[in-house]
């Protein structure tokens, strides 16, 4: 299972495209939820103050959010890779 | 963020380049007429037609769609240059 | 960042790829959303005179929203664009 | 729609084809179940299995599913045609 | 449109990474489904036994769903290639 | 399930494996963060920072979330055992 270093660049590069994707992703669905749930006054063209203001703390908020639960998913993660590694030996 | 590093760009990587942009463009888009169909349009289909109201509200829906992204895109670099970056991945 | 006429061509068949992709996923949530907004009535399995006429009221009330959101985009894109460009400047 | 110009495919444009049309039809069978589970089955799962109403409206719902596909289809390729087709993108 | 064996073999390693990719998602849209259905207490960090008893009736009534709808389409299909093959000779 | 056969994987086989692997987590990373911003963050953003007992529910809805795809897993695996595999796929 162990790659040689070759393999490990090709790896890299492929895991660096996800990420670029991933991030893409999150952005994309931090706009489709700050937007879905601040901005609902369609009486002007621009946003209002208060849009605006929920709009930074929905992103704010979000992005708290995004690093408390990768954070406990870490540690869930590898709590439940341990107990596998266990299991099989 | 997406450069090339010392060397000169292969041919691969300037074609996927394009494409990227525009793949980014396309994807903004398509969220746009997701979240503004939403917002704007009534889901009972008693007319086959967009009435006024429905088609002035997908037009400033779709300007304050471009300021949200805009602003999104701001705060996020501001709160990720903050934190160190990185969003919590 | 200029293309070579062999670069512009395979970013056309790209391109090409991408656009059938994108005409597939607008009609499934074509489809998605007429089903789901016009049909509820489970006491036979043919559509009733209603459902029909609602699901074709939607298809055509989304293609214009469709078509009236993506000029706005084009427009709020390229104004967007030629400000950015302002500021590099 | 997806020919190949004057000459032969060659062999990975055969496989992508018929790759491709695989593929249409798994995304069809996807919308069906996702949307067809949403209308039809009680999602409290105080039972463990579909109830004889249930089971019927699947059923149901998997036949005007199929109707209202192709009907779409059909709007959609008409109104492409009388709008010099493009659907605004 | 008939392929060569080396061509089949080619579409059937494609159809197996599909396959395995099918699965993946049907997997992630049954965690989604069931744990959005049957988890709503976070007063504990362990699923009650009301929480895994849901969640077991809700597998259960999934993959009988999944089993019924993929039989209707199977039918459904089948006769609407039949009728698209009449429609054409 | 990911096995190469007889023969000794390729290094693209050997990248791509490995590559799946992450893949998979990174899914369920996407899916948990979704799933408990909904079940857990209140969406009126008049707060830019998460109350305690908005963390608190995050901690345990990230727990939770482990515990029934672990499940869902066990059940899934058992159930196509016993139906003779396949999902109805």
């Amino acid at each position: 299972n162990s790659l040689t270093v070759s393999e490990q660049r090709e790896l890299e590069q492929r895991l660096q495209k996800r990420q670029v994707k991933e991030f893409m992703s999150l952005f994309g669905n931090l706009v489709d939820n700050c937007f879905t749930a601040c901005v609902d006054d369609f009486t002007s063209k621009a946003l209002s103050g208060r849009e605006g203001g929920c709009i930074q703390r929905c992103v704010a908020k979000s992005m708290t959010t995004q690093t408390r639960l990768s954070e406990r998913f870490a540690e869930l993660n590898q709590a439940m890779t341990a107990e596998m590694q266990n299991k099989r030996f | 963020m997406f450069g090339f590093g010392a060397r000169a760009p292969t041919s691969a990587e300037k074609v996927a380049a394009v494409e990227n942009e525009l793949k980014v463009v396309a994807e903004m888009h398509t969220r746009m007429v997701k979240i503004c169909s939403l917002k704007c349009v009534d889901k009972t289909y008693r007319e086959g037609e967009l009435s006024k109201g429905e088609a002035v509200c997908l037009d400033r829906c779709a300007a304050k769609f471009f300021e949200a992204h805009a602003k999104i895109s701001d705060h996020l670099q501001q709160q990720s240059a903050q934190q160190g970056g990185g969003f919590g991945m």
